[in-house]
């Protein structure tokens, strides 16, 4: 039972994380119809820029300064770079992206190396919070989880009470509108871009450390993102919600499933023949299959139900 | 009034948006070979109209009838191929494709081409005739080669009839042809729209009231979703109904 | 007849070029490009062609060359499956799994279809991983190309034996490739990429143009893919995985989409950046990266597309009027690019001494990456170079307009 | 002139122009993992491959004239990169292959080396196995160009087992790896060495995981607890090791980590204070009583700041160099021969080749961590004290493997 409950704290944080990168990729699609394939990119960004800084001026204002200068280098993107592709249309704007993607990959290694980084928890959270069955709780899994919530009740607050977050929800329900809204709109695309971009470089500044900071990172979770801010329902920020605490959630507790296929099979009655050429697929454990899930998703989703979990609108 | 099972007849159609109702039961009969106007203030429903008798969009209700053939809910490609083809409003071509080719793509289906990788394209003599016969037809044989992104807009036009008619289609949609034209490039392009459909059933939308009464062998009038007249041009522009409905609109734009 | 000489020439040059350059580098490096090119055509099938952008590309080529590999590892138990014809064996598997993939990915366009591919990149690593006796895991599966039945004393061990293979099968694919362009489907997988809801209404179901294209493609990359199991004798998940399918978009894209032969180029190039270059430094990843990313936003049609914008002013016979202009390009050019590969280059070597690399070498030079002239030299290098380019560019477009006219 | 061979001459130029040009240069290639999770692994060896060579090239030990000089590729753990680099390093005229990260690469390489000195026999190359462990590289798999001079995992096995069923406190042990033939490999040998040895002692999980994909191994440590396991077992290494100690560390896990790779120090320092009594399986250690190496891990650490961990490249290199110089020539087949068979003594004794399967036997030490050692990691205070030292002979196993001289 308190294992169980560790496990679903785990699935959490990693959900929340997962949160953070696809709110702020949601509020582009939404808004602007780009899939950043880049955005993981930033993430990474947010996770060595935190290295860095908290190297000379610690880690909390790190906490604040490295999404800040990850939202700026977005913004900067969005205008020198995307803005002049997106006449080509969307497919320019995805190998845009994409490129985009590849470079930041090569340029972080050239700036910090190869190695991941010795981006460490601050010391004062690096310690046990409390103990589960015998398992000790870091203190800094809770504050990632605090940092997330916040960092969510401040976008729905930014969203319901500004005026640019008025502009926002307006085009995110009503994509048309957008074009109607006047003379700031590619400014208001910039800033957009760039909060996206803050808010992924923030989920890199609270995982850096919890995890490796190291050149794959954004490798590792890009794919995953997409899955999630795909499931959700592009533009759907409480899609993505959910679409996140439920992958985070698969994911980690599929961990704890080592159970092979086919004693799942046999305790549904039905045996199969182990030794058969279908071997492979039979002793197959369920948590060797769940990284599969959110792909899988992606791809039904997209090909049968596009408009994903709670979003209005078709990919 | 006609001979039943000939022609394009749709019946008690119907098209909700959300809760929104767009196209509340029309009622729209068009005889083989006649030439037929669709009118109406904007907003009257007159391209979604065509988007549902096309294939575009599904129906929420009704029937719509091809030659006594029940055609409700048929995908678009399934349509064409009852021969029943169509222009766009807002102008729909192949920009990277050649004049000559997008006429070819227009002509493809209808003259012997499927989706066949083991033929050649030139192999086909009917299909590149059909397509340069078009071509002459609407005036853009010295065009032939031009990219249709890259032409002038009243040949996009002229090349967007010229792709709905060119697969020899026996009944023929065209949503505003002369929209946005100038006088003279609307009289060419009403006298290439005769020329082009002689011998088949033409449905066409038009603001340009000259344009109707110049071509049309009857109109209907498309009003708040619903037809509210049908018949012969003399007989539309009697109609009380009709003037009610375009004065009212009138009315309402001023005030 | 005009239309077959370039293949003649092709063909000519295929047998020719293994004698200038018959060292072992020499032919794993025409190898690669064989393999390149095939790959980037029916790529390029899909992206340049038909509006589709794949980003799962790879899956085609890995399943035929899985298919391959374990057809040569039947050739090893005594089939008769001679080497030379696993290529078949490669389109049978990429026919397979693009049927498979197709099925679900062609029936949308555009940004969705591009994301379908992308979870499907994914998905198939991962599943690939799951079942290790069909896949051989982590190691892959792999096989000798000499096991199969020897044809005319050859068993097509040696490199040069496997470039012939490998030239034909290039030579073949891509002359089929070209006549699918001129068929119907190739016509209407033009207009499909122009505008797929027109083609529903011209008769044809675009989900089932987009179908039979990709399928189509799939054969192709699936005869890649057997060339490559006969090439390097060995397939893993890595060769199957979103990584390669990067690394084809980058080589495509980079070559042109808009003509038929501009991803041979591309892959040409490429495979030499990477070869050539990738001895020579580390960075020709990041290199190719950013010739990718300038091409998105300056020349979105890619080298082909630069060379075709000047098919007009050849025509006109004024291709001298521009050639003093780009002359001039030259020196802020050279500049930069001096500048930018510089600066990098340092930044690796820098990385690279950081990690405990003792040389300090650069390009062959003995630079001091740890001292900051290099550095200074290389971004005045750059800045001056950009500086020259911001002036003499504008001039040169401008020649290049009133040249075209 | 071909256009072919002055690029290749470019290309060899570009490559070798090390800091000295002798008579004769011997290039190796070491295809390692230089970017990617396991960069700091595949770099950490790079540098003792360096220092090894260094003091070869000072000495002369590979025969008058003779240097070393050292091509690094990097292939990123990836079988199918792996051949292309060595397609590449053969074309430019390599004849020693080295690599140690990885089975699933060392496979590829044995393979396709094999495969190339058959067709090619001109440009045949060697391969110098410094790490990969994978018991059938010398057995099912066994190919005559292929030398290992590490234990592999099932002589480590045999020694480790036997030492933790020394260990009366330990009673439930979990087998965690990573998923490919090695980490299957120290699986299977946990299984088969551990299982009704002892009635107090049973195996309580066993698990695998993708090679360098996890980044969080917390769930996997919570898994262990709720097993009840006091005793890990496991041949994870680089940060597959690293990144599971460090999670172990942060959910305060207090069993007994037995390793393989346990002494690199990216490890140690991720391990902390946690790691005392975990222990590992080597072929040395710092405080394995022997002055000439001490002198050169001091040698070492000067040079790169960082702690000497592979005792077997300096080892490996030092017998290939007098291979070389018995058999007066750097033609790899006539290396071969005088490697095959060969005996040595090092500092730390007598060593040997088999001829029948090319694996090398050497003393093993399984060692644990501990503070009040003499050479202790800075980063944690503590270092490894030998507690059993196993002889060469009895490392020996019998093995499948039947090789035949080269044609």
């Amino acid at each position: 039972m308190e294992q169980g409950l560790l496990v679903v704290l785990n699935g959490l944080v990693y959900g929340l994380l997962l949160f953070m990168l696809s709110s702020g990729l949601t509020l582009i699609v939404g808004m602007m119809g780009v899939l950043n394939l880049a955005h993981a990119s930033f993430y990474m960004l947010g996770a060595y820029l935190a290295y860095s800084i908290s190297t000379v001026v610690g880690f909390w204002p790190a906490l604040v300064l490295a999404p800040l200068a990850v939202g700026v280098i977005g913004a900067l993107v969005e205008r020198y770079g995307l803005r002049p592709v997106h006449r080509h249309g969307h497919v320019a704007e995805l190998l845009f992206t994409f490129g985009l993607a590849f470079v930041i990959g090569e340029i972080v290694p050239l700036i910090w190396g190869r190695l991941p980084v010795p981006y460490r928890v601050p010391a004062v959270l690096d310690v046990p919070l409390f103990a589960l069955a015998g398992t000790a709780y870091p203190a800094y899994r809770l504050f990632m989880m605090l940092i997330s919530l916040a960092m969510f009740c401040a976008l729905f607050a930014a969203l319901a009470k500004t005026r640019l977050g008025l502009v926002v929800r307006a085009a995110l329900t009503h994509p048309d509108m957008v074009a109607m809204l006047g003379h700031d709109v590619p400014r208001v695309f910039t800033l957009v871009f760039g909060a996206g971009c803050a808010l992924a470089g923030l989920a890199g500044v609270i995982a850096g450390n919890a995890f490796t900071t190291e050149p794959g990172m954004a490798r590792s979770l890009g794919a995953i993102v997409f899955a999630v801010v795909v499931m959700g329902g592009l533009g759907s920020l409480s899609g993505a919600l959910v679409a996140s605490l439920l992958i985070g959630l698969v994911q980690t507790v599929s961990i704890g499933l080592d159970l092979p296929f086919y004693k799942a099979l046999s305790a549904l009655g039905i045996t199969v023949d182990v030794g058969g050429r279908l071997h492979d697929l039979w002793l197959l454990s369920v948590n060797r299959a769940a990284p599969v899930v959110p792909y899988l998703l992606l791809v039904l989703v997209l090909a049968t139900r596009p408009r994903g979990l709670l979003g209005s609108r078709s990919a | 009034m006609n001979d039943p099972g000939s022609g394009l007849i749709v019946t008690g159609l119907r098209k909700s948006f959300g809760a929104l109702e767009i196209i509340k039961g029309v009622e729209l009969s068009v005889a083989k070979g006649e030439r037929h106007a669709v009118i109406g203030p904007n907003g009257a429903g007159k391209s979604t109209l065509f988007h549902l008798i096309t294939g575009r969009f599904p129906a929420s209700d009704g029937r719509i009838e091809l030659d006594g053939t029940d055609i409700t809910g048929w995908s678009a490609h399934q349509i064409f191929r009852a021969g029943l083809a169509r222009s766009f409003q807002v102008t729909s071509l192949f920009p990277k494709l050649s004049v000559f080719e997008n006429l070819r793509c227009g002509a493809m289906r209808n003259f012997g081409a499927g989706v066949s990788v083991f033929r050649l394209l030139d192999g086909f003599r009917p299909l590149a005739e059909q397509a340069e016969r078009t071509m002459e037809a609407l005036g853009l044989t010295h065009r032939r080669h031009v990219a249709a992104g890259s032409l002038a807009y009243a040949e996009q036009r002229a090349l967007e009839i010229g792709v709905a008619i060119a697969g020899g289609a026996h009944t023929i949609l065209l949503d505003e042809p002369t929209a946005g034209m100038s006088r003279t490039e609307t009289e060419r392009a009403v006298a290439l729209i005769r020329k082009v459909t002689e011998g088949r059933t033409l449905v066409m939308i038009e603001h340009d009231l000259g344009v109707v009464f110049d071509l049309a062998d009857r109109i209907s009038v498309l009003a708040d979703g619903k037809v509210i007249a049908s018949g012969p041009p003399d007989q539309v522009r009697g109609d009380a109904a009709v003037r009610t409905a375009y004065l009212g609109a009138a009315a309402e734009v001023l005030t | 007849m005009k239309r077959w000489a370039p293949w003649i020439a092709a063909a000519f040059a295929a047998l020719l070029l293994p004698h200038l350059f018959a060292s072992g580098f020499g032919l794993s490096l025409l190898n690669r490009m064989g393999i390149a090119i095939v790959f980037a055509l029916s790529f390029n099938m899909l992206l340049g062609q038909g509006g589709m952008l794949d980003f799962g590309h790879a899956i085609m080529l890995g399943f035929g060359g899985f298919l391959a590999m374990h057809a040569m590892r039947l050739a090893g138990l005594g089939w008769f499956i001679p080497t030379p014809l696993l290529p078949l064996v490669g389109a049978a598997g990429g026919l397979a799994s693009a049927l498979l993939t197709g099925w679900i990915a062609t029936r949308r366009d555009r940004t969705a279809f591009a994301m379908i591919t992308l979870g499907l990149a994914e998905l198939v690593v991962a599943v690939v991983l799951m079942f290790p006796s069909v896949f051989g895991g982590e190691e892959g599966i792999n096989g000798d190309r000499s096991d199969g039945p020897a044809i005319l004393g050859f068993d097509f061990g040696s490199q040069m034996q496997v470039y012939h293979v490998v030239a034909v099968w290039t030579w073949i694919s891509a002359l089929l490739m070209w006549r699918t362009t001129l068929t119907p489907l190739g016509r209407l997988a033009n207009a499909v990429r122009d505008n797929p809801e027109r083609v529903g209404f011209l008769g044809y179901d675009p989900a089932r143009v987009r179908f039979r294209v990709y399928v189509l493609s799939g054969l192709f990359a699936g005869i890649a893919g057997g060339l490559q199991a006969i090439n390097d004798e060995i397939m893993t998940s890595g060769n199957i995985g979103s990584e390669a399918s990067g690394a084809v978009l980058l080589m495509t894209f980079i070559g042109g989409i808009g003509t038929f032969w501009g991803p041979i180029l591309g892959a040409v190039l490429i495979v030499l950046l990477q070869v050539a270059l990738g001895t020579l430094t580390d960075a020709w990843q990041l290199y190719s990266g950013l010739l990718f990313v300038a091409m998105v936003v300056w020349a979105p049609g890619g080298l082909a597309g630069i060379l075709l914008a000047h098919a007009p002013v050849m025509r006109a016979g004024r291709l001298g009027q521009l050639v003093g202009h780009y002359l001039r390009l030259i020196p802020g050019f050279a500049l930069a690019l001096a500048g930018v590969a510089g600066l990098s280059e340092l930044a690796f070597r820098l990385e690279a001494i950081r990690g405990g690399a003792s040389t300090g070498r650069i390009m062959g030079l003995a630079i001091d990456a740890t001292a900051a002239w290099p550095w200074l030299v290389a971004a005045v290098l750059f800045l001056a170079g950009a500086a020259l380019l911001n002036r003499t560019f504008p001039q040169a477009r401008a020649a290049w307009q009133a040249a075209a006219q | 002139m071909r256009l072919g061979h002055a690029a290749a001459a470019v290309m060899a130029v570009c490559l070798s122009a090390g800091p000295v040009w002798a008579d004769e240069v011997v290039k190796f290639a070491l295809i390692d993992p230089m970017s990617g999770s396991f960069a700091a692994t595949g770099r950490l060896g790079e540098q003792h491959f360096r220092f090894a060579m260094d003091r070869i090239n000072e000495s002369g030990a590979a025969g008058p004239g003779r240097k070393f000089d050292l091509v690094v590729l990097d292939n990123e753990v990836s079988p199918e990169k792996s051949l292309v680099l060595l397609r590449k390093a053969i074309d430019d005229g390599v004849h020693y292959i080295t690599q140690g990260n990885g089975s699933s690469v060392a496979f590829a390489l044995t393979d396709a080396i094999a495969k190339n000195n058959k067709r090619d026999p001109a440009r045949s190359a060697m391969f110098l196995n410094y790490a990969a462990v994978d018991p059938a590289l010398t057995n099912a798999k066994c190919n005559w160009w292929h030398f290992r001079f590490d234990a592999d995992s099932d002589m480590k096995m045999r020694a480790m087992s036997s030492y933790i069923l020394t260990r009366k406190d330990l009673h439930k042990v979990y087998v965690f790896n990573q998923d490919y033939s090695f980490g299957q490999s120290v699986e299977r040998g946990a299984k088969e060495m551990l299982t009704g040895k002892r009635d107090d002692l049973q195996i309580v999980g066993a698990e695998r995981v993708p090679l360098g994909k996890v980044k969080d191994f917390t769930p996997y440590i919570q898994k262990m607890q709720a097993a009840g396991a006091d005793a890990v077992v496991t041949g994870n290494w680089g940060a597959d090791l690293a990144l599971l100690v460090k999670a172990a560390n942060d959910s305060g896990f207090k069993g007994t980590f037995f390793t393989y790779y346990l002494g690199s120090t990216e490890v140690i320092t991720e391990v902390g204070q946690a790691g005392r009594g975990d222990a590992q399986i080597s072929e040395w250690h710092a405080n394995v009583d022997s002055a000439p190496i001490e002198e050169m891990a001091a040698a070492f650490e000067a040079k790169y700041h960082q702690a000497f961990y592979y005792w077997r490249v300096v080892n490996m290199l030092d017998m290939t160099a007098a291979a070389m110089k018995q058999a007066n020539s750097s033609d790899p087949e006539k290396v071969g021969k005088v490697l095959a068979g060969m005996n040595f003594h090092n500092p730390l004794g007598d060593v040997s080749m088999r001829a029948d399967n090319h694996q090398l036997l050497q003393p093993m030490f399984i060692s644990v961590l501990e503070p009040g050692v003499k050479h202790v990691f800075p980063e944690v205070n503590m270092g490894f004290r030998t507690i059993g030292r196993i002889e060469p002979d009895q490392t020996r196993m019998a093995t499948t493997c039947s090789l035949a001289n080269p044609s």
